[in-house]
C-alpha cells in the first residue's frame, strides 16, 4: 500500500470531497466532520509518506501503469513532501475553525462548502505532487475555481474581488499553460525529468527562454509577487477568514514552490540563472515588494486588509529568497513558506474570530482587547513576533537563512531590505498590540462587550500560533531533513 | 564536566520561566503570586551562586540543548564574565522582587499579572543571554528582553508611556536587526558563533570587513548600551514603574548592551585585533563624549528619576570606556562597574520610588527636607550618590580607581582625566540633591514617614552591598576574583 | 507556401491573443471581461492544436491498414491537454458567469465603474 | 423563472428533439473508449438536451423531470463513483487508474483496460451531465429580482 502514498494523498482529499458533498445535501454536520476526517487522513498519509521520502527516497507514481514521460507521473519527494504536510496539516488545522465564522455562511446554505475545500486542498496537492507540466496546470485551475467560489462566499465585495481574482488568475493560468506549449513544442514533452533531460540540448532556443519567463510570469500572478499582486488585498480583505487564510497562507506559497521546482527541477538552475535574468529580475521586484508593501500595511486601519498588504511583503521574502538563488536563500524562501503559513493562517482567524465575535475590524476599535480576550491577543503577539522576527519563532529563523544568503551572494541591498521590512513590519504590529493591550477607551461603549473567544475558535488559532515556537526551534530538522537535499545541487 | 553541574545554568533560565508560567496562571491570586516571584528569585540566585565556586576553579557549567541552525546550537556555557552578569541580575531580582511587591501594593497598581509576568521573562533572558555560549544563543535571548521589557514600559498605559514604549521599541529593534546583520556576517567571516577567548575571527580577515563588523557590533549593541546620540530611549523609558527602572534599565537591559559589547569585543572579534584597526580610540571617544554630556545633561533634569537615567547614560559608558582602553586594569575596572554601578544605582532607583510611593514627589526641587521624613531612605540614597562619584569606601570608587588606573598606565591619560571630571560632574549634580534633602528645612512638618517594611529593607540591602563591595571587592560574591580571572583568560599573553 | 501559411496561422493566433487580453483588462463591462477571457483561452488551444498539426494523418488509434508508422497518426497528447483545458475552460467560465450573478445581485450593475461607486458606499 | 414558451412549433420539436439528442448523447458515450467521442462530450449533449428541455418546457415542467437537488446528486455521484471505479485497482494489485486490476473475473486484462475505460466514460458522462445542469440551473436560479 505504501508505493501508492503519493496518488493517495490527492485522492483521499477528491474522495471526501464527494463523499462530503454528497452528505452535505442531507446533513451538513455531517458533512463539515467528514471534511475533517478527510483533511485529517490526508494529513496522517502525508506524514507516512514523508517518512517514506526520508527512509528511502524519492517515490514515483505512474497512474494507470504507463510509464512516464508517456503517462502521469506524481513525484513525492522531500521538497514536495515538505509542501504536502504544509497544506494537509495548515489544512486540517484550519477546518477546524467553526463554519459560520470561519466561511460566513449558514450552516443550511452552504451544503457544499467542504467539497469545495477539501477540492481545494486536493488542487494544492496535486500542484505539489504532479511530475509534469501539464497536470500541474489542471491542478492549479482546480484549486483556483476553488478559490474564487470561496471567496465570493464573503458576501458582494469578496464576488468583486473574486472576479478580480479569477481575470488575473486566468491570465496567469494562461501563461503558464502558453509557456507549457513553448516547451512542449521545444523537446516534445511535459514529464519534468523528462524535460530536464531534453532540455540542455535546446537552451539558447529563444521559445524555450520565452516559455520560461511565461511560466514563471503566469506563477508570479498567482503567487501575488509584486507588482503583479493587485488581486490579493482585496480578496484577502472580504474572503471568509478561512479562505483568506488559505489563499494567503498556502495558495501562494504553492505558486512560489512550483516556481522553485521549475527552477530546480526543470529548467535546472544553471539554465534559469545563467542563461536568463529571471531570478535576478525576481529578486528586485521582491525587494521592493517587500518594502512598498510594508508601508502600504502601515497605512492600513482596517486588520484584515493590514494583514493581505503583510502577505504580499511576506511572499516577496519567499520571492528574494527564490531569486538569491544560492542555497541558503532558497532554504530561507522554502522555510518562510512554512513559517509563513503557521503565522499567516492564525493571524486571519484571529482576525476572522475577532469580527465574529465583537463586530471589530478597525485597528483603532482594538482598544482594550487585550483584557477581554488575553489568549486570542497572546495569540497574536506570537504570530506577530514571527511576522517580526523575533527568535525563536519560525519567522527569525527564515529570516536568519534569507540573511545568510545575502550575504553570502554579497547582496547587501536586500540585507538592508530584509532589515527596513523587519522594522516596518514592526510598526503595524506593534501598533496593535499597543492598541490592545491599553486600556479601554471609554468611547468604544458601542462595541459589544464580550470575552474571550469560544473554545472552538480558539483551538485552531492557538494551535498555529505555537506552531510557530515549535517550528522555529525544530528548524533544523526541517531544513536538514526535508529542504537541504533538494538545494543541494545549487 | 560533572553531570549535575551542566545542568544548572539552563537550570538557571527555566526557573523564571516556570514563574513566568505560574503566575500567568496565578492571575487572580496576588499572594501565590507574589511568592512565586520570590521563590523563583531565591531559587535562581541559589543555582548562579551554585555555580561559582566551578567557575573559580575554571571548570564551566556548559551544555548543548538542539541546533538552531545547521551547526549552530543552542547552547549555554558559564565562564566568569557570564557568571559576574547573571549573579548580579539575580541577586538584584530578590530584592526587586520585595520591593516590587512592595511599590505595587503601595500605588495599589493595576495589571500586576503582566508586570510580574514580564519581569520573570525578563529575567529568564538576562540569564540566558548572560550564559549563551555563541551569538546566535545571546541574540536569541536578547530579542527576548527586548520584547519582554516592553510591557513594562507601557505598564501605565497613559499616553506618555505609550509614546515612550513605541520610543523604546524604535530604538531597540532596530539596535536588533543591525546586531543581526553583525552576527551573520560574523558567521559568514569565519563559520562559527561560539564566544572565545581573543576572538574567532581567521586571521585573513580585510581591515574593511572587520572594520564595518566592528561599526555594526558597535552600533547594534549601542542602542542597547545607551551610548549617545543611541540613548534616548532610555530617559524616556524612565515613565515605567520604578521597579523596571531600578532593575532593568540600570541593571538587566541596559547592562545587557553593554555585556553584549564585552562579548563582541573580548570573544568575537577580539582585543588584538580591535587594536590593529584602531577600533579602541573610536569606541573610547564615544563613550567619552557619551559620559561628558549625559553627566552635563543630568544638571539640567529636575525630575529625580530623569536625572538617574542620564547618570546611567553616562555610569554606562565608564563600561564602553574601560573596555575601549583594551588593558587588564580597565577590563577589571569595567566588569567590575558592572557589578558596582548596578549596586549603587538601584539603590538611587529604590529612594526615588520610595520617595514617590510615599510622597508622590518626582521633581529634585520639591525635596526639601525630605532627609528629615525619610532619614533612611536618604542615607542610602547619600551612600549610593557618593560611590557613583567615586568616593571610597563606597563600590564606585574600587571599579573607577581601576579604570582611571587602567587609562594612565596605558598611557593614555586623557580618557583618566575624562574618568576624573566626570567624577566631579557626578558630585555636582548628586550632592545638591543630598543637600536639599538633609539640609533645606521642609515646607511641612510631618515628622517621620518612612516607606514600608518591604520597600526600605531592599534599600538597607543595597546600600550595604554597594558599601560591602567596596570595603570588599572580593567578599561573598567574589565579583573581584571572577572579573580578574576573566581578564587573565582573555589576556592569555596579549596585555 | 507552406511557410506562410504557418506564420499566417501564428500571426492569427497572436491577434486573438492580445485581443482577448484586451478584453479582459480593458473593458470596463464583465460580461466582456468573460468574452475576453474566452477568446485568450481559445487562442492559446488554437496554438496548442496548430502546433500538433501534421498533414496526412489520421485519429490516434492503431488502423491495421496503416500499420504503426508515427507519421500516419496525429499525436494525441497536444489534443488530450487541449481536451483538458477547454473543460477547464468551460468551468471557469461558469464560476465567473456566478460571480457576475453575485455582483449583479448586490450591486444592479456589470459595469465596473457603477460597481465601484456602489462599492464605496 | 424559466417560462414555458408558448408556441406549439417550439414545443413539439424539442419534445421531439430531447430524445434523439439523448440517444446520441449515450450513442458518443459508449463509443468513447475506442474512437472520437466519450464522456466529456456524451455528458455535454446530455446537458444540452436537458437544458433544451428547460428553456423550451419551462422550469415547472423540466424540474419535474430532473431536479436540481438530484442533479447535483448526479455530478457529485457521478465524480464519486468514477473515483471509486479509478482507486479499485489499488486494492487488487494495480496502479490507480490502471483498470486491468479491475476485479471482473473472465476477461483478460487487455479487454479489461477496455472495459474499465468504458466504464469511466459512463460515470464520468453522467457527472458532466449533472454538473453542467447544476450550472445552468444555479444561473437560471431566480433568488434574486
Amino acid at each position: 500500500m505504501i508505493e501508492h502514498l503519493p496518488a493517495l494523498i490527492p485522492i483521499t482529499l477528491i474522495l471526501f470531497a464527494f463523499i462530503a458533498g454528497v452528505l452535505g445535501v442531507m446533513q451538513f454536520k455531517l458533512s463539515r466532520n467528514v471534511a475533517m476526517l478527510g483533511a485529517l487522513a490526508a494529513f496522517v498519509l502525508s506524514v507516512t509518506g514523508t517518512i517514506q521520502v526520508l527512509q528511502t527516497g524519492p517515490m514515483h507514481y505512474s497512474f494507470g501503469s504507463w510509464p512516464p514521460p508517456y503517462g502521469i507521473e506524481f513525484v513525492l519527494d522531500t521538497l514536495s513532501a515538505f509542501m504536502v504536510l504544509v497544506i494537509t496539516g495548515i489544512g486540517s488545522i484550519l477546518l477546524m475553525f467553526p463554519t459560520k465564522p470561519g466561511f460566513m455562511i449558514d450552516e443550511q446554505k452552504g451544503a457544499t462548502v467542504y467539497t469545495v475545500v477539501l477540492m481545494l486542498m486536493a488542487g494544492l496537492c496535486g500542484m505539489v505532487l504532479a511530475g509534469d507540466l501539464f497536470n500541474l496546470y489542471v491542478f492549479l485551475e482546480i484549486s483556483s475555481l476553488s478559490t474564487f467560489a470561496l471567496i465570493s462566499l464573503g458576501g458582494g465585495k469578496a464576488a468583486v474581488a473574486s472576479f478580480r481574482y479569477l481575470i488575473m488568475a486566468s491570465i496567469g493560468g494562461c501563461f503558464y499553460l502558453l509557456g507549457v506549449g513553448f516547451i512542449y513544442f521545444s523537446v516534445g514533452s511535459v514529464n519534468m525529468a523528462d524535460v530536464l533531460q531534453l532540455l540542455p540540448a535546446v537552451y539558447d532556443s529563444p521559445s524555450v527562454i520565452g516559455g520560461a519567463i511565461l511560466m514563471v510570469t503566469g506563477l508570479c500572478v498567482k503567487m501575488a509577487l509584486f507588482p503583479l499582486h493587485t488581486w490579493l488585498p482585496d480578496s484577502d480583505t472580504y474572503a471568509p477568514p478561512v479562505v483568506a487564510a488559505f489563499s494567503a497562507a498556502v495558495q501562494i506559497e504553492v505558486s512560489a514552490y512550483v516556481i522553485i521546482r521549475l527552477i530546480l527541477n526543470v529548467f535546472s538552475p544553471e539554465f534559469i540563472i545563467g542563461l536568463t535574468p529571471i531570478t535576478d529580475i525576481i529578486a528586485w521586484i521582491s525587494a521592493a515588494g517587500i518594502i512598498i508593501a510594508s508601508i502600504l500595511a502601515v497605512a492600513q486601519q482596517n486588520f484584515r486588509r493590514m494583514l493581505a498588504y503583510s502577505s504580499v511583503a511576506q511572499i516577496a521574502y519567499v520571492g528574494l529568497g527564490i531569486g538569491l538563488a544560492n542555497p541558503l536563500g532558497i532554504v530561507g524562501g522554502i522555510f518562510h513558506i512554512m513559517a509563513h503559513s503557521l503565522m499567516k493562517g492564525s493571524l486571519f482567524l484571529i482576525a476572522g474570530g475577532i469580527r465574529h465575535h465583537t463586530g471589530i475590524w478597525n485597528i483603532n476599535d482594538f482598544q482594550g482587547l487585550g483584557r477581554r480576550m488575553p489568549w486570542t491577543i497572546g495569540a497574536f503577539t506570537i504570530a506577530a513576533m514571527g511576522m517580526i522576527g523575533i527568535p525563536p519563532t519560525a519567522g527569525f529563523f527564515s529570516k536568519w537563512y534569507l540573511l545568510l544568503g545575502s550575504i553570502e551572494g554579497d547582496q547587501w541591498v536586500f540585507v538592508a531590505v530584509i532589515l527596513i521590512s523587519s522594522l516596518l513590519n514592526a510598526v503595524y504590529f506593534f501598533r496593535i498590540i499597543e492598541k490592545a493591550f491599553s486600556p479601554p477607551a471609554e468611547s468604544t461603549a458601542s462595541v459589544n462587550k464580550t470575552g474571550e473567544l469560544p473554545k472552538r475558535m480558539l483551538a485552531p488559532i492557538l494551535i498555529l500560533a505555537i506552531g510557530t515556537l515549535i517550528v522555529g526551534a525544530l528548524n533544523v530538522l526541517v531544513v536538514n531533513e526535508l529542504i537541504m537535499p533538494v538545494v543541494e545541487g545549487l | 564536566m560533572s553531570g549535575f553541574s551542566s545542568f544548572l545554568p539552563i537550570a538557571a533560565i527555566i526557573v523564571s520561566l516556570i514563574a513566568f508560567v505560574l503566575i500567568i496562571l496565578f492571575d487572580k491570586k496576588p499572594n501565590a503570586r507574589e511568592a512565586v516571584t520570590i521563590i523563583a528569585a531565591i531559587s535562581k540566585f541559589g543555582i548562579v551562586f551554585s555555580m561559582v565556586g566551578y567557575v573559580l576553579d575554571g571548570r564551566y557549567p556548559q551544555m548543548r540543548l538542539f541546533s538552531l541552525s545547521p551547526g549552530i546550537d543552542l547552547a549555554l556555557r558559564v565562564d566568569e564574565a557570564g557568571i559576574i552578569f547573571a549573579l548580579l541580575a539575580s541577586l538584584l531580582w530578590i530584592v526587586t522582587s520585595f520591593y516590587s511587591i512592595g511599590y505595587m501594593r503601595g500605588l495599589s497598581e493595576t495589571r500586576q499579572t503582566r508586570f510580574f509576568a514580564s519581569f520573570a521573562l525578563c529575567l529568564s533572558s538576562t540569564i540566558g543571554l548572560a550564559f549563551s555560549a555563541n551569538l546566535l544563543t545571546f541574540y536569541l535571548f536578547y530579542e527576548i528582553l527586548t520584547i519582554a521589557t516592553y510591557p513594562l514600559v507601557t505598564h501605565k498605559g497613559t499616553p506618555e508611556s505609550i509614546k515612550a514604549g513605541r520610543k523604546y521599541l524604535a530604538y531597540l529593534l532596530t539596535g536588533g536587526v543591525i546586531l543581526l546583520v553583525a552576527i551573520v556576517y560574523t558567521y559568514q567571516i569565519s563559520g562559527t558563533l561560539d564566544f572565545k577567548p581573543g576572538g574567532i575571527l581567521p586571521a585573513g580577515a580585510s581591515f574593511a570587513e572587520l572594520a564595518v563588523l566592528f561599526s555594526l557590533f558597535l552600533v547594534g549593541f549601542g542602542f542597547k548600551a545607551a551610548i549617545i546620540p543611541l540613548h534616548s530611549w532610555l530617559p524616556s523609558a524612565m515613565v515605567a514603574p520604578t521597579p523596571v527602572s531600578a532593575l532593568l534599565h540600570a541593571v538587566a537591559v541596559v547592562k545587557a548592551g553593554v555585556f553584549g559589547l564585552v562579548r563582541a569585543t573580548g570573544f568575537v572579534i577580539g582585543p588584538e585585533v580591535l587594536a590593529d584597526i584602531g577600533a579602541g580610540g573610536v569606541m573610547a571617544i564615544l563613550a567619552s563624549v557619551t559620559i561628558v554630556i549625559a553627566s552635563l545633561l543630568a544638571f539640567r533634569q529636575d525630575n529625580l528619576k530623569l536625572r538617574l537615567a542620564y547618570s546611567t547614560v553616562a555610569h554606562l559608558s565608564y563600561i564602553v570606556l574601560g573596555l575601549a582602553l583594551f588593558s587588564d586594569y580597565a577590563w577589571n575596572g569595567a566588569l567590575l562597574h558592572i557589578v558596582n554601578h548596578g549596586v549603587m544605582k538601584i539603590t538611587l532607583f529604590f529612594c526615588a520610588g520610595a520617595i514617590y510611593v510615599k510622597t508622590h514627589l518626582t521633581n529634585i526641587s520639591d525635596l526639601d527636607g525630605i532627609g528629615r521624613k525619610m532619614p533612611l531612605t536618604m542615607s542610602a540614597f547619600t551612600i549610593a550618590t557618593m560611590g557613583l562619584a567615586g568616593m571610597p569606601p563606597v563600590a564606585g570608587f574600587v571599579s573607577k580607581f581601576l579604570l582611571v588606573e587602567g587609562a594612565f598606565a596605558d598611557g593614555r591619560a586623557v580618557f583618566g582625566v575624562v574618568l576624573l571630571i566626570s567624577g566631579l560632574l557626578n558630585a555636582g549634580y548628586f550632592f545638591p540633591i543630598v543637600y536639599r534633602a538633609f539640609f533645606k528645612s521642609p515646607s511641612d512638618n510631618t515628622g517621620k514617614n518612612e516607606a514600608p517594611a518591604l520597600m526600605l529593607i531592599p534599600i538597607m540591602v543595597t546600600a550595604g552591598l554597594s558599601l560591602l563591595f567596596g570595603l570588599f571587592p572580593d567578599g561573598i560574591f567574589h565579583f573581584f576574583n571572577l572579573a580578574q580571572n576573566a581578564v587573565s583568560q582573555l589576556a592569555g599573553g596579549i596585555w | 507556401m507552406g511557410d506562410l501559411t504557418f506564420h499566417y496561422s501564428y500571426i492569427m493566433i497572436i491577434i486573438l491573443l492580445v485581443i482577448g487580453l484586451w478584453g479582459m483588462l480593458g473593458k470596463r463591462n464583465l460580461i466582456k471581461k468573460i468574452i475576453g477571457l474566452n477568446i485568450f483561452q481559445t487562442s492559446i488551444f488554437l496554438f496548442f492544436i496548430k502546433g500538433a498539426l501534421k498533414e496526412g494523418a489520421t485519429v490516434p488509434v492503431i488502423d491495421p491498414e496503416l500499420g504503426l508508422e508515427a507519421a500516419s497518426y496525429f499525436n494525441p497528447l497536444p489534443h488530450v491537454m487541449i481536451l483538458t483545458a477547454i473543460v477547464v475552460s468551460v468551468a471557469t467560465t461558469g464560476v465567473a458567469l456566478a460571480l457576475m450573478l453575485t455582483i449583479y445581485r448586490n450591486y444592479s450593475s456589470l459595469e465596473e465603474g457603477d460597481i465601484l461607486e456602489r462599492m464605496g458606499k | 423563472m424559466i417560462k414555458r414558451y408558448d408556441s406549439v412549433i417550439v414545443d413539439i420539436t424539442c419534445r421531439i428533439m430531447v430524445p434523439f439528442i439523448q440517444l446520441f448523447a449515450i450513442y458518443v458515450i459508449f463509443h468513447g473508449h475506442y474512437s472520437p467521442g466519450g464522456g466529456f462530450q456524451g455528458g455535454v449533449l446530455l446537458a444540452s438536451s436537458m437544458i433544451l428541455h428547460r428553456l423550451s418546457l419551462g422550469q415547472k415542467e423540466s424540474y419535474a423531470k430532473l431536479a436540481p437537488r438530484n442533479a447535483s446528486i448526479l455530478g457529485t455521484g457521478g465524480m464519486f463513483l468514477f473515483m471509486l471505479t479509478a482507486i479499485l485497482p489499488i486494492f487488487f494489485g494495480g496502479m490507480f487508474l490502471d483498470y486491468s486490476f479491475l476485479p471482473i473475473p473472465g476477461l483478460e486484462s487487455a479487454m479489461l483496460r477496455y472495459y474499465g475505460i468504458l466504464i469511466v466514460e459512463i460515470w464520468i458522462g453522467i457527472a458532466v451531465f449533472g454538473c453542467l445542469v447544476v450550472i445552468f440551473d444555479r444561473l437560471t436560479e431566480r433568488r434574486w429580482g
